[in-house]
């Protein structure tokens, strides 16, 4: 028989970009691992929401729900999206993998919800501690001024001052800054020994990269400390502007194992132009835990949800272990730096260090 | 006193960069009249076109940034003559609507082409790197900036507030008609200012790229901000436009260093306290 | 700028001797989409919440004349206003719809005070600022709104006791549709009263409004204030239906589309608003499902269409017709 | 007395003196002409009575209270009612809509919320007159925009003419009027109530020799001389000022 | 062989898809003082607006000294020679008096000669065009119009709003511009009184035709017919 697995995601608007990878990911996995799983076969159903809108994502859940009889739903850039669906996918006992949206306490909007990807304490805290570690014991930090960013600074602050540093300012950036300048000279009049940064990718990334750099506080010794800032999808384009940059992430597209390297050429081969980035392995990932779903249980979803909750495989990634209490992945967390590459000349996150597996510490938040 | 100082630098180099990204749209929609949504359309192929020079073609900035402009004057006068000289004569709302239609089909065409990431356009060597102002650095990037921005409000005073070409544009814009009685070609008139007001689009949304990159979705990201900045300047009023540019640069980045926290609320507020007090806008002509 | 030939004295003697055709076949078609697409309640529902935030537009900006690129900042004031109340307060859908309205209309007549001594491009600015302004207070206000996670914890009661609030949508479909057609019938009387043709006279002529001894802003403000409660009513609809609130309902985005879907089906008439929110949204919505990579270019393209060839909307499209018949008519000698 | 009645009203433009000194009265029943040359003022007057413009010093009273602090609209409600010298009218509204607007805004229903405009019997016959008195009914139901330019002037007077006012001032009512048609313009002010007061800004002296019983002459922002059509008429200084050869 | 300078051959033009000229025909001679007259919504302005090509022309052909200029657009008319004086002076309001002028002038114009004619128009030169009088505006639209030295001047209404002296003046400079040769006048004119003192030859229209063309003289001698078709008799 056929299980169906509905998609949703942004194919259209200015995060198109997440659907496309999402799309090259599942379609990566597909070719490696065939169409079966167990005895059945695997349908994909996407469908476009667009951006940021719970009620179009509420209202395709339900067409996929109701008109395709989709059993497991996957996707969700964004929080808001994923929470417009928790009361459907109660209701229809649909096991729902997130692909992306990273705010911790989605999870407990429905006991169906797993995440395949991370949350913003899972890479945050860690951080904190290693820059502790390396001797940074001053830090300024600068967030957009949003649930997320927000996330991020409380995370890092809780981590950083619980091992004894100090974080001297915390700066949050209105989410419509286009000209960082005056916070970069507010970080550089307080000299610290760090910033650590939180921005939505795209136009505020480059622009607060772009700002730093040319402001001088590398030179004058003030370190970047980011996460998703110098994400491959957009990587190329913050120029050398870039290099330098220090970020903790859970994938790195310079990531050195086989089963990477193996990730990145399907990716590639299939389509030209594919950038793998945590977009691409959440999916692939995601794919991974609805073939082992499907496998187990059909289209059963409590039993499903049971056969994979505390699932250990091996992705591009590195090793991943999903957690039974918060659903969401338990996995390495990389301290890379961004260099270019000598062989192809382009930018690179590479990685400087590795903490180990790490579960979502803002659970309990 | 350094903040002073500071607000004082930065406000004015980002104020010249929101006048070059706007002044554009200060002549097609401020002197001409057209609600030209498809403003940051024009900036973004500039963009986009750079992008591809400089990173596609390998061609050098100086050579590129020349070569898009001219090509998006060219696309303005193709699509003048084909579209726009019809929409002119539409109603307002017609021309929200037509304008729209048109960025969206930009849009759509861009990231066809080039996908919905970042489009970089590399500065060369010398403008990425700094000058010390004593007190603190700027970006040369800025400075040329800067001084570009004081070309083009110089060339556009004395070509439009001060020329007969200006008056006679004013005339067709006033009245398009009898000004063709009258015997002003306003078909080349209109046509030679929608180009002017494309090329300064292009201009501005490539040197602007550094503190508002191109994507294949900048068109309606930015649309506010290079309305606010026509419309606090004033319809019909250059000067305005750079005025305009200039005080919220400062105001903006006033807000930044001053009230972080509540900077945008302070922002839009004093925007519209602004047009409150002066519903014509700084310098326009009511 | 140029005035269209609105009023045809043809299909003015046509909706004299039918008066309510255009609604009633509206209504028609509304009940049997019910029957006909029993699947995609969810996504009609969403049409029929639209259309009631078109309509309000419809009312502001088509009959009043005040144009305005932020009409999402009372829809989306309606939409919190119904979520914090159906959070805090009650579920009661109805009292919810109240509140909605309440806040869109108070928010409304504040920022109308100011906006109503504005027009053109400054008028433009100031509501698109009034927007800004309250998505960046929602955004500021984590703790009450669940800023940009959005508002959860929306849990509806029974529709007066009786109709749960289903999963397939039955319940929401009703409602939304009986809700629609009530601000419907309220609008058609507004615009038909002697403020409706006030609203029209103020469009036409401000200077003359005045110049008869009609006061003028506070015309508009009354306009603006009653528009406002619709938009709120629509923004508590679609509060309620999702059960989520989020930032993007102060989205530049909304505004810009629903004036887009208005002056798509005609604005100045009731039936344009549902009209253009029906071509748009099915477009949209097929066009995204077929080729999602490719449906702004397909929008952009019926946009263009739409203006270039009927001016004057969807709906005068039989009058673009007849003219073109009849022109070439004329060439023949 | 009662009426309009301006005291010592001035207006200035920046340097530009267009009034100064001003006195002049409009008892109840008046038929009074404002002539003068071209930019002697008489629209700034007639702007400054119905409060379109604000005085830069002086007083306007009417029935004996002050109007200084009300607004256009309100100086309507009190009856000051103007005709527009560059018609200003609802363009795409039709000739019976543009006319009820005035009449509901009189009667205080233009606010209203419920209850169709045009249900209104009363109304509506009020309209039938208007448009008949002016023989417009013809062009009735054509929207406005489509009015020749001389039609749409006899609309600017029914407009006003259905506010009722008290005070009526008429600015050059019969500019691009025919002279085949300006007979309705007079019959139509001759049929005015004879209490209601009227001021004829006009170029047009056949127009205003018919219709006035006291000219008025505006030079240069004052008020060079006042008195009947014949008086006006052999003054010298009116002549070379302003009437030319004409009229003897 | 007469020196005809405009001529309209069976000319139909109206707005949209109505007709308001109806297969109109006329000859007009160099330095010709021609006035047409007609009632209220006859066609008057439509007829100058389709010479002037702003109207759209329907059928029919207008010839300029000899050319067919029935598909110029109307900027390269006025570089013909023809000049519209609107009946609603649409004076440019974002330009001052003295820009409304210069933006126009051209050939050996000058602004004295419009200052000359009107004093009135240079003591407010400075000011926004629509900060004029009514009259002030109908003398300036007078002068704009003069500044592109048209060899064929169309004045629509031209005395509509000027004080009867001023009046005199203008058709006594325009009596003097026809007479040397320079120019061909055409008056639109509600008061017929004035428009028939002042033309030698005289147009009645009637719902967009023409319904008399003959001279002036001959019209004063028939008050029944001036009576029909304008509803005026003459005293
Ligand atoms: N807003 C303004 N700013 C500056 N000057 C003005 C303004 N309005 C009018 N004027 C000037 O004031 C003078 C008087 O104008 P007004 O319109 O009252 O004249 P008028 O007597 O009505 O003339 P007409 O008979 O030509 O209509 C004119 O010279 C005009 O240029
Ligand atoms: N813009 C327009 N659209 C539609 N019809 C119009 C338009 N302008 C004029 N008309 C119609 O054309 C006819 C002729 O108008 P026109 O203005 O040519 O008359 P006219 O002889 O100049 O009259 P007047 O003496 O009043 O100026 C009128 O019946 C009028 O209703
Ligand atoms: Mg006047
Ligand atoms: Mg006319």
């Amino acid at each position: 028989d056929t299980i169906k697995v509905g998609v949703i995601a942004e194919f259209s608007g200015p995060f198109a970009m997440y659907g496309k990878q999402y799309r090259e990911a599942i379609e990566a996995y597909v070719a490696k691992h065939g169409k079966q799983a167990g005895d059945h076969t695997i349908e994909f159903i996407y469908k476009d929401v667009g951006g940021s809108n719970p009620d179009v994502a509420k209202t395709l859940a339900q067409e996929l729900l109701i008109r395709e009889e989709v059993d497991y739903l996957a996707g969700f850039t964004f929080t808001p999206n994923a929470l417009a669906v928790a009361p459907l996918i109660d209701q229809s006992e649909t096991p729902t993998v997130i692909f992306n949206a990273a705010t911790s306490s989605i999870n407990k909007g429905s006991p169906y919800f797993l995440r395949s990807s991370y949350t913003l304490w899972q890479v945050t805290a860690p951080l904190a501690d290693w820059a502790y570690d390396q001797g940074l014991k001053t830090v300024v930090t600068a967030v957009s001024d949003y649930g997320p960013g927000i996330d991020a600074e409380k995370a890092f602050k809780a981590a950083f001052e619980k091992k004894g540093g100090k974080v001297i300012d915390a700066i949050r950036m209105p989410v419509a800054t286009t000209d960082f300048t005056p916070f970069i000279q507010r970080v550089r009049g307080q000299s610290p020994n760090a910033v650590f940064a939180f921005l939505p990718g795209g136009p505020p990334t480059f622009g607060f990269t772009k700002t730093y750099n040319e402001n001088g506080l590398a030179a004058a010794g003030i370190r970047f400390l980011g996460t998703a800032e110098t994400e491959e999808s957009n990587l190329q384009a913050l120029g050398d502007a870039a290099i330098g940059l220090t970020t903790a992430f859970h994938y790195s597209a310079a990531h050195g194992s086989n089963l990477a390297r193996e990730f990145n050429e399907t990716l590639r081969d299939r389509f030209s132009g594919a950038i793998a980035n945590w977009a691409s392995v959440g999916a692939y990932d995601g794919t991974h835990l609805i073939y082992e779903m499907a496998k187990a249980a059909g289209s059963d979803g409590p039993k499903a949800l049971e056969a994979v909750k505390a699932l250990k495989w091996e992705s591009p990634r590195g090793p991943l272990e999903m957690d039974p209490e918060t659903r969401t992945v338990r996995q390495n967390v990389y301290i890379r730096d961004v260099e270019r590459d000598k062989d192809s000349g382009l930018l690179v996150n590479r990685e400087k260090g590795v903490i180990a597996t790490v579960g979502d510490l803002g659970w309990s938040q | 006193m350094p903040l002073l100082l500071n607000i004082a630098v930065d406000g004015i180099a980002y104020g010249m960069i929101l006048f070059m990204i706007s002044v554009g749209l200060s002549v097609t929609m401020g002197l001409m009249r057209v609600i030209n949504l498809a403003h940051g359309a024009f900036a973004l192929i500039g963009g986009a076109l750079a992008h591809a020079f400089t990173l596609k073609a390998g061609l050098g900035y100086l050579a590129a940034v020349p070569l898009a402009i001219v090509l998006v004057v060219l696309m303005a006068l193709a699509c003048e003559r084909l579209l726009f000289r019809r929409i002119y004569r539409l109603g307002e709302l017609q021309q929200v609507l037509a304008t729209i239609g048109l960025t969206f089909m930009v849009i759509a065409v861009v990231s066809r082409l080039l996908g919905s990431s970042l489009l970089a356009i590399p500065l060369p060597g010398i403008l990425q790197q700094s000058i010390d102002l004593g007190f603190r650095v700027l970006p040369l990037h800025r400075l040329l900036v800067i001084l570009l921005g004081v070309a083009v409000i110089t060339a556009l005073y004395l070509a439009i507030e001060r020329s007969r070409f200006g008056a006679r544009l004013r005339a067709a814009v006033d009245n398009r008609n009898i000004a063709s009685a009258l015997g002003i070609n306003t078909d080349a008139t209109y046509a030679a200012t929608f180009c002017l007001g494309a090329g300064l689009a292009a201009l501005g949304g490539i040197l602007g790229a550094e503190l508002l990159p191109i994507d294949a979705y900048y068109p309606l990201r930015y649309m506010v901000l290079f309305l606010i900045v026509v419309s606090v300047g004033g319809l019909g009023s250059i000067s305005g436009s750079f005025a305009a540019a200039i005080a919220l640069g400062i105001l903006e980045t006033a807000s930044r260093y001053l009230i972080t926290d509540v900077g945008t609320i302070v922002f839009f507020a004093i925007v519209m306290a602004l047009l409150a007090v002066r519903p014509a806008g700084l310098l326009g002509k009511a | 700028m140029s005035t269209q030939d609105l009023a045809l004295p043809r299909s003015r003697l046509r909706s004299a001797r039918f008066p309510l055709l255009p609604e009633a076949a509206i209504l028609a078609l509304a009940v049997s989409a019910y029957y006909v697409f029993p699947y995609d309640l969810a996504l009609i529902t969403r049409f029929l919440v639209m259309m009631l935030f078109v309509l309000s537009l419809d009312l502001v900006l088509g009959y009043a004349g005040i144009a305005t690129l932020g009409h999402a900042a009372l829809y989306g004031t309606g939409a919190y206003a119904a979520g914090l109340f159906a959070v805090h307060v009650s579920g009661n859908p109805v009292i919810g719809l109240a509140v909605g309205a309440a806040a869109g209309g108070l928010l409304a007549f504040v920022s109308g005070l100011l906006l109503m001594r504005a027009h053109g491009l400054t008028l433009l600015m100031l509501s698109i600022a009034v927007t800004l302004i309250c998505q960046e207070i929602a955004n500021k206000a984590r703790d009450l709104t669940g800023g940009a996670d959005g508002l959860r914890g929306i849990r509806m009661e029974p529709l007066i006791g009786l109709f749960k609030f289903d999963f397939v949508g039955r319940t929401g479909y009703w409602y939304a549709l009986a809700v629609l057609c009530l601000c419907y019938a309220l609008l058609k009387i507004v615009t038909s009263s002697p403020l409706g043709l006030s609203i029209r006279g103020i469009k036409d002529s401000a200077a003359r409004m005045v110049a008869i001894g009609s006061p003028v802003y506070w015309r508009l403000v009354t306009v603006y204030t009653i528009g406002g409660a619709i938009a709120g009513v629509a923004g508590a609809l679609a509060a309620q239906v999702t059960q989520l609130v989020s930032l993007e309902v102060y989205a530049f985005n909304l505004s810009a589309e629903a004036l887009i879907m208005l002056i798509l089906g005609g604005a100045g008439r009731l039936h344009g608003a549902i009209v253009g929110v029906v071509i748009f949204m099915t477009v949209h919505h097929v066009a995204a499902a077929v080729d999602p990579f490719n449906w702004l270019f397909i929008i952009g393209a019926l946009i263009l269409g739409i203006v270039f060839f009927v001016p004057a909307g969807i709906l005068g499209l039989p009058k673009a017709l007849t003219d073109l018949v009849r022109r070439n008519h004329d060439a023949r000698p | 007395m009662q009426g309009l009645e301006v005291r010592s009203l001035r207006k200035a433009f920046g340097g530009l003196t267009v009034a100064e000194g001003i006195d002049f009265d409009l008892p109840p029943g008046a038929r009074k002409a404002l002539i003068g040359p071209n930019g002697a003022g008489k629209t700034t007057f007639a702007n400054l009575v119905t409060g379109k413009l604000t005085p830069s010093g002086g007083t306007i009273r009417f029935d004996g209270a002050d109007l200084g602090a009300l607004g256009e609209a309100a100086r309507v409600k009190r009856g000051i009612a103007k005709t527009f010298q560059i018609t200003t009218l609802f363009r795409t509204l039709t000739v019976r809509e543009n006319i009820r607007l005035p009449i509901l805004e009189r009667l205080g229903r233009g606010g209203r919320l419920f209850g169709r405009a045009a249900c209104n019997a009363a109304v509506e016959d009020e309209i039938e007159m208007l448009l008949d008195q002016l023989a417009l009914i013809s062009l009735a139901d054509k929207p406005v925009h489509s009015l020749a330019y001389g039609q749409q002037r006899l609309v600017e007077l029914a407009l006003t003419l259905a506010l009722k006012p008290r005070v009526i001032i008429l600015d050059e009512p019969a500019a691009g009027v025919p002279s085949s048609e300006s007979h309705l313009i007079v019959q139509a002010i001759e049929r005015l109530p004879g209490d209601l007061a009227v001021l004829i800004i006009e170029h047009d002296m056949d127009l205003v020799f018919r219709v006035a019983h006291s000219i008025v002459v505006l030079v240069n922002g004052r008020i060079l001389t006042e008195g009947t059509p014949d008086e006006i008429s052999r003054d010298p200084r009116v002549r070379q000022l302003y009437l030319g050869g004409a009229h003897d | 062989m007469t020196d005809v300078v405009l001529s309209l051959q069976n000319v139909t033009a109206g707005y949209g898809q109505t007709h308001i000229l109806r297969s109109l025909s006329l000859r007009i001679e160099r330095s010709e003082r021609v006035a047409v007259i007609g009632r209220n919504g006859a066609g008057k302005t439509t007829m100058l607006s389709t010479v002037m090509g702003l109207t759209r022309l329907h059928g029919g052909k207008i010839g300029l000294g000899g050319d067919d200029i029935s598909h110029l657009a109307p900027h390269q008319r006025s570089m013909r020679g023809l000049g519209l004086v609107p009946q609603t002076r649409d004076i440019f309001p974002s330009l001052t008096v003295e820009e409304n002028l210069t933006a126009v002038i051209r050939g050996n114009a000058s602004l004295d000669e419009a200052y000359a004619l009107f004093p009135r128009l240079k003591e407010r030169r400075r000011n926004g065009g629509t900060q004029l009088s009514g009259g002030e505006q109908q003398m300036l639209a007078i002068a704009r119009t003069l500044m592109t030295e048209p060899s064929i001047v169309m004045l629509d209404e031209p005395l509509e709003g000027l004080a009867p002296v001023i009046c005199e003046q203008l058709m006594s400079a325009f009596e003097q511009l026809a007479a040397d040769g320079r120019r061909t006048v055409i008056l639109v004119e509600q008061r017929a009184s004035a428009a028939l003192a002042f033309a030698t030859r005289a147009i009645v229209i009637t719902n967009g035709s023409i319904v008399y063309d003959g001279s002036t003289d001959a019209l004063k001698q028939q008050p029944e017919l001036l009576e029909r078709h304008i509803g005026v008799a003459q005293t």
